[in-house]
């Protein structure tokens, strides 16, 4: 067991430092809301420049190999450079659906010549990808699904409606998951293609969330006609190329981020309570324990699962853990802190409140952490069933035709 | 002993549930939310107005309808099972209750009267921003009949006409250095700058006095314990908006768990969303039972008054908390989108949590009640 | 809404009173597990004596008609005549089984000679019922029991084993689900019948529980023989006779006993932590107020039940919250309670560890209320069914035949 | 970076889960359980100091193994899933470790030879009663070589050799007047008795010193400070013997569910089954990864050693806790039986949960290393 760097891995990691230090400003200590009140198309544009610097000097998507313009690097290196660019204020938060599932779904399904046509301008931050496969009546059941492509000679005509779909207002191209055949079981019937969300026949409207903000979009598809040579995959085998893609999205599902144990401590040494400082009261202390020792047990699980990786081994799902420990975490320790600001805690401008109202922009965000990519429900029964080998519940949907599914 | 609610009060409830019901639909209130310029639902406030229950517990002889608190409590609930935009909260349980227990007659013939008509609209200034108000840590000072200093934020701060300010009287930092001040809103040396806060549909404000004249109300070193028996008293009447706040978010929780489908079956037919539900329903149930005796003390004014609001207030902030959380989990996706009311409850549950003042400050106010009580 | 005692209240309360005054002795302030280290044969005469006293001056199944040898009262008088004697050191525990859920179900189903011989020697404490249902592989599901009874001319044969029983050690009588019919689906084959325990062929053996004590029991019935006359119900309508006794069970059904807040505030009040007495400990404090709001919320619950029955509304299933609650909390208080006495909470002799051990005594008895009389989980599902109007999970066993479904 | 056992130490894990599959059945500590009189397994201690295992960190020129402490984690975990009714952690992790830590020279070739081989069992004596054992209300004195008082509970305290005492030897209440002292049990002035606990499958003893001779180990003010750093080391071993019982716990639980039918079905289908399984396996995890980083910082004496140690236990304690008492619930009825294993997992959970002090010491700790550490 080492905690330090090898020789390779620490000239490794002084690379990124100095890469880093020369092209990027530092973060400040504690958690903020930084970017809350720059407009998004201001940010994409530092986004796509930073993306383009990182491939440039060999940094963007650190373990794919040379053919496809990455370094061919160690997953160890891609951890390196995360810990590293985790303190530097740059986002890379644009890139990660298209580049970590989306773009890998294409290099596994499509033709050499579609290949070479997009992933370099993915990977250098020109184009980007949404992935399209919730809908309204399909979320955790996204097999359940019901935009539909009929086949028209050489081409398809997809109908329907997506949701959630994080920066489709901003992407280039998609990749969407579609029925091609309702008369047989849900699985079976669906089929994926790549899309250019450039078509007018695709209406992208902002989905406007509880916390105010709109991060996701619904997308309606209307006579969109796509060629057959855009399928990814063949017809009836979409599932499994789904699979494929949320296996990758299984890596990325992180850490649910926002105020974490830090703020609270400078919270709790800063508030007076009746008996004396926050910090000093047992049922505050007794909390920030608890949360420390979670926040802590998942950083050393990662350790965990990136030191399995660089051992050859691939990750699998134990690592839903994350997002269900770390998003009612985020609720909890949001709402107590909440409470420590007592009745002053109900207000959301930094200027009023402080800690730049990452306490109450957490509390708000943490509802949709704990539904997104996942709920908190359905991640226990994947930890359940294909962690420690329980059966399924009870399917009545299985085998049966979709369309004779009640609905 | 019957611990229930009698006939005549069930039959008020029904009938503010059917009022309710009929104007306070999901559209007004998203008129408040939706306009940042709409500090609360002027019409709702006007039909409540009129419906007199703006003087329940005000005397006939100041112009109330003279009826207990056990009326107030129905009412305070089915308010909260709208989450209605109004300023009730602030003119009724905290101004009304306030003049009440501790108004001069001269006071209260002046404001009363007004409060029960809705001709004005009174509030309590406690905080001073995000920490508990304390009498160590309060900045704004009351002398010579003046008052001065910043209050943050005060429930409906930018409507109000009058708010009982609590302010350092004294030169020291103990209670008896408190005193609880009077203080005409439209009146010189009061600046008023509505605060975004996490429920939009309510109105709050910072208060800055620079010099603004105010009386006293109670004498001069009594504003702490006066201050605290106005919170339990608000704090029993709150509960039951809380208690009504979730069992409607039950009850929109379960109706949407029985229609939505996934992987064939109603999402209410999986034991994960029914033990969910079992729990909102178990707490809800302790909150309404708390809630109840909280009540009785209340309209007896009894000796555990404090303990029986404390404890009230514990339970229905915990039920109101879990069912509007849960309630948007049960949903999914769709339960986070700004359309669906789900948020609304989930704003609403933490602004009651924290409005008299947040968990933190009860729990430890029930114990120091519970060390000193034997009938502990 | 009214809290004090009407005028005939309390005329009620005085007289319970001076009952009580006069024939008990009053309890310690705090819990205590105060038949600890008393034989149980030796407490069991005493309460029969008890049973008797209360019989003969009329508070004893305070509801039950004059016919059957009650007087007639109110439920107020019940639990006015409850809240009396819990303050009073004496033992009822031993009768409510029989008296609250199987002599109702004798009363409800057997004929008149039947009932004349039995419910008056149950009533004076002489005789004592117990309820055979639970079976080792018939636990939440009790209808899955195996226990069987073939019919052999005028009598019925019964084999099996049913477990959970308590008191059948002491019990002279018992009521008995068994499967008379195999071949149709679960529900529908079953009968009741009452049965005398001193029968040779019914072997009672105590169950070790893992808390070291053994409050119930295995009851292995060998051809025990009984008549066609001892039937409770039609051939077939068991589970029907079986809900009988269970709602009257939902009324039984009560708090967790044992150690409580009071217990814990004593105990914080003279435990010295680093920085002071426990009492004065943010953390103490808060778990205090939590699991005092939950107390008096169960508290109230059962006043407004009693008004409501009272005003002759009958109690429903949402009784089922009052074990669901006080079950884990009993267990997370005493070890809370434990954590606060340090290492030193180990200890479970009352001499070591002060406090009569009650705490070490309800941590280990926790979990089987958690289990006993309906499961946290059952509980639960009942109270999402049954007051929520929440569907059923998919019963796979629903109409199958009893001896086709999978064991 | 490499965040994991080498292949040699789990190779070790390996083998010590062979052994103590074999050597410590359910009948090995049923027999201890079951019978008042006996203390621990005598076979299988003498099997276990045959394996060298009681010698693992002994430096070789006292008679040990000399390993590091990764390996004696991995011992630890598997002792842990097998809770063994040895006197393993007071003679390892408390006796040891402390003489190792702050032992002289002639104290170590005095004691530690004989520890390696078994010969003599040690303890650490901390406790006196059910209270936290604070320099303020220590009762038990050491002067003039000589130590009065009782220590209650002490671990295998009917069957240790000698014990390492935490006394008052100054005449203040400070962590300045404490020290650690060397006393032999079997010599004069001792009188031991067994006391009940919650898992009587390990021993533990009342011990009361009437000018019982005895040494110190490290200097007379030092004490505190030592044993604060023999519990931290021990911390993280218990850790891992919680991580590795955890695990056993759950996996008793969730093969029963598989087994176990309801209503048609396995009750592994049931998803309040299921999900309270995956809470229990997230607990694991959680604590295992803490475990981990506690190992890294005791085999590197990492300056944060003292703050890994409280995480890794906090974690532990409450993993363990979880899985023993669901593990009991998922059972039902027969969950609750003596003759089922599920209740001696709750009994050790709550036993190393308490051992070297509960979780509100623990807690407090890490705090206030937090509150120091601007890396936190």
């Amino acid at each position: 067991m080492d905690f330090n760097d090898s020789p390779e891995e620490a000239a490794y990691r002084k690379k990124v430092q100095d890469f880093l230090k020369a092209n990027a400003a530092p973060k400040e200590a504690t958690t903020a809301s930084r970017s809350r009140n720059r407009p998004e198309a201001e940010v994409l544009v530092d986004a796509k420049a930073w993306q383009k610097k990182k491939m440039q000097n060999g940094f963007a998507q650190i373990t794919w190999p040379k053919e496809w313009g990455g370094p061919g690097g160690t997953p160890m290196q891609q951890v390196i450079y995360g810990q590293e660019e985790s303190g530097y204020d740059v986002d890379g938060s644009f890139f990660g659906i298209g580049l970590g599932m989306c773009v890998p779904t294409v290099m596994a399904y499509a033709d050499d010549e579609t290949c070479k046509r997009f992933v370099g301008p993915a990977l250098q931050g020109d184009e980007i990808w949404c992935q399209l496969f919730s809908e309204p009546a399909a979320g955790s059941d996204v097999a359940g699904l019901i935009t539909k492509a009929v086949k028209d000679g050489d081409e398809w005509v997809i109908n329907g409606q997506k949701v959630w779909t994080s920066g489709a207002h901003y992407c280039d191209f998609g990749i969407v998951l579609v029925r091609t055949d309702p008369g047989v079981a849900k699985h079976k019937g669906l089929t994926m293609f790549w899309v250019d969300m450039k078509d007018p026949g695709i209406d992208v409207r902002p989905l406007h969330q509880m916390s105010g903000g709109s991060n996701f979009n619904e997308v309606y598809f209307t006579d969109v006609r796509v060629k057959d040579t855009q399928r990814l995959g063949d017809v009836g085998q979409g599932w499994k190329v789904a699979l494929t893609t949320l296996m990758n999205e299984r890596l990325a599902v992180g850490q649910a981020g926002g105020a974490d144990f830090k703020d609270l401590i400078e919270l709790a040494k800063s508030t007076e309570l009746e008996n004396g400082p926050a910090i000093k009261d047992g049922a505050v202390r007794e909390k920030i324990a608890d949360w420390y020792a979670k926040a802590q047990g998942l950083k050393y699980t990662r350790y965990r699962t990136v030191s399995a990786m660089s051992q050859g081994e691939t990750p699998g799902p134990e690592n839903s853990i994350t997002k269900v420990v770390s998003a009612s975490r985020l609720q909890d320790l949001t709402s107590f802190a909440m409470d420590l600001m007592d009745m002053g805690g109900i207000m959301v401008n930094p200027d009023d409140v402080g800690y730049e109202a990452a306490f109450q922009e957490g509390y708000m965000w943490a509802p949709g952490i704990r539904i997104a990519g996942g709920t908190d429900e359905i991640l226990r029964n994947i930890i359940a069933e294909r962690v420690l080998g329980m059966p399924q519940d009870v399917r009545v949907d299985k085998g049966v035709p979709f369309n004779e599914i009640p609905k | 002993m019957n611990f229930d609610f009698s006939e005549d009060q069930k039959f008020l409830k029904e009938q503010a549930n059917k009022f309710l019901t009929e104007q306070c639909e999901t559209a007004v209130f998203r008129a408040v939310l939706n306009d940042s310029k709409k500090t609360h639902s002027k019409e709702l406030w006007k039909a409540i107005v009129e419906m007199g229950w703006t003087g329940t517990t005000i005397p006939e002889e100041f112009g109330g309808l003279g009826l207990g608190y056990l009326e107030l409590c129905v009412i305070a609930e089915e308010l909260g099972r709208a989450i209605a935009p109004v300023p009730f909260s602030s003119s009724v349980y905290l101004a009304t209750e306030g003049l009440l227990l501790a108004g001069s007659q001269s006071q209260k013939e002046k404001y009363l009267p007004r409060l029960a008509t809705g001709e004005i609209i009174g509030t309590l200034a406690m905080a001073e921003g995000p920490r508990q108000p304390l009498p160590k840590n309060m900045d704004v000072t009351f002398k010579d009949g003046k008052l001065s200093g910043v209050k943050l934020p005060v429930p409906d701060g930018s409507i109000a006409d009058f708010a009982l300010v609590v302010a350092r009287t004294g030169d020291g930092k103990t209670e008896n250095d408190v005193g609880l001040v009077l203080v005409d809103l439209n009146g010189d040396g009061v600046t008023r700058e509505t605060v975004e806060t996490l429920d939009p549909s309510r109105d709050h404000a910072r208060l800055s006095f620079d010099n603004a004249a105010g009386e006293l109300v109670g004498g001069a070193g009594e504003g702490w314990s006066l201050t605290r028996a106005i919170l339990d008293r608000a704090a029993v009447l709150i509960a039951f908006e809380q208690v009504g706040g979730a069992e409607k978010a039950l009850e929109v929780a379960r109706d949407y768990t029985m229609e939505r489908r996934a992987f064939g079956r109603q999402i209410a037919t999986y034991q994960a969303i029914k033990h969910k539900l079992a729990d909102a329903y178990i707490a809800n149930v302790l909150a309404r039972s708390n809630a109840y005796y909280g009540a009785w003390a209340l309209s007896t004014n009894a000796p555990d008054l404090a303990q029986a609001a404390a404890t009230a207030r514990i339970s229905a902030t915990d039920a109101f908390h879990y069912a509007s959380k849960e309630c948007i989990q049960v949903h999914g996706g769709i339960g986070y989108t700004w359309e669906v009311d789900c948020h609304l409850y989930y704003r609403r549950s933490k602004l009651l949590a924290l409005t008299l003042g947040g968990p933190p400050v009860w729990k430890n106010r029930l114990v120091s009640q519970l060390e000193q009580s034997n009938a502990a």
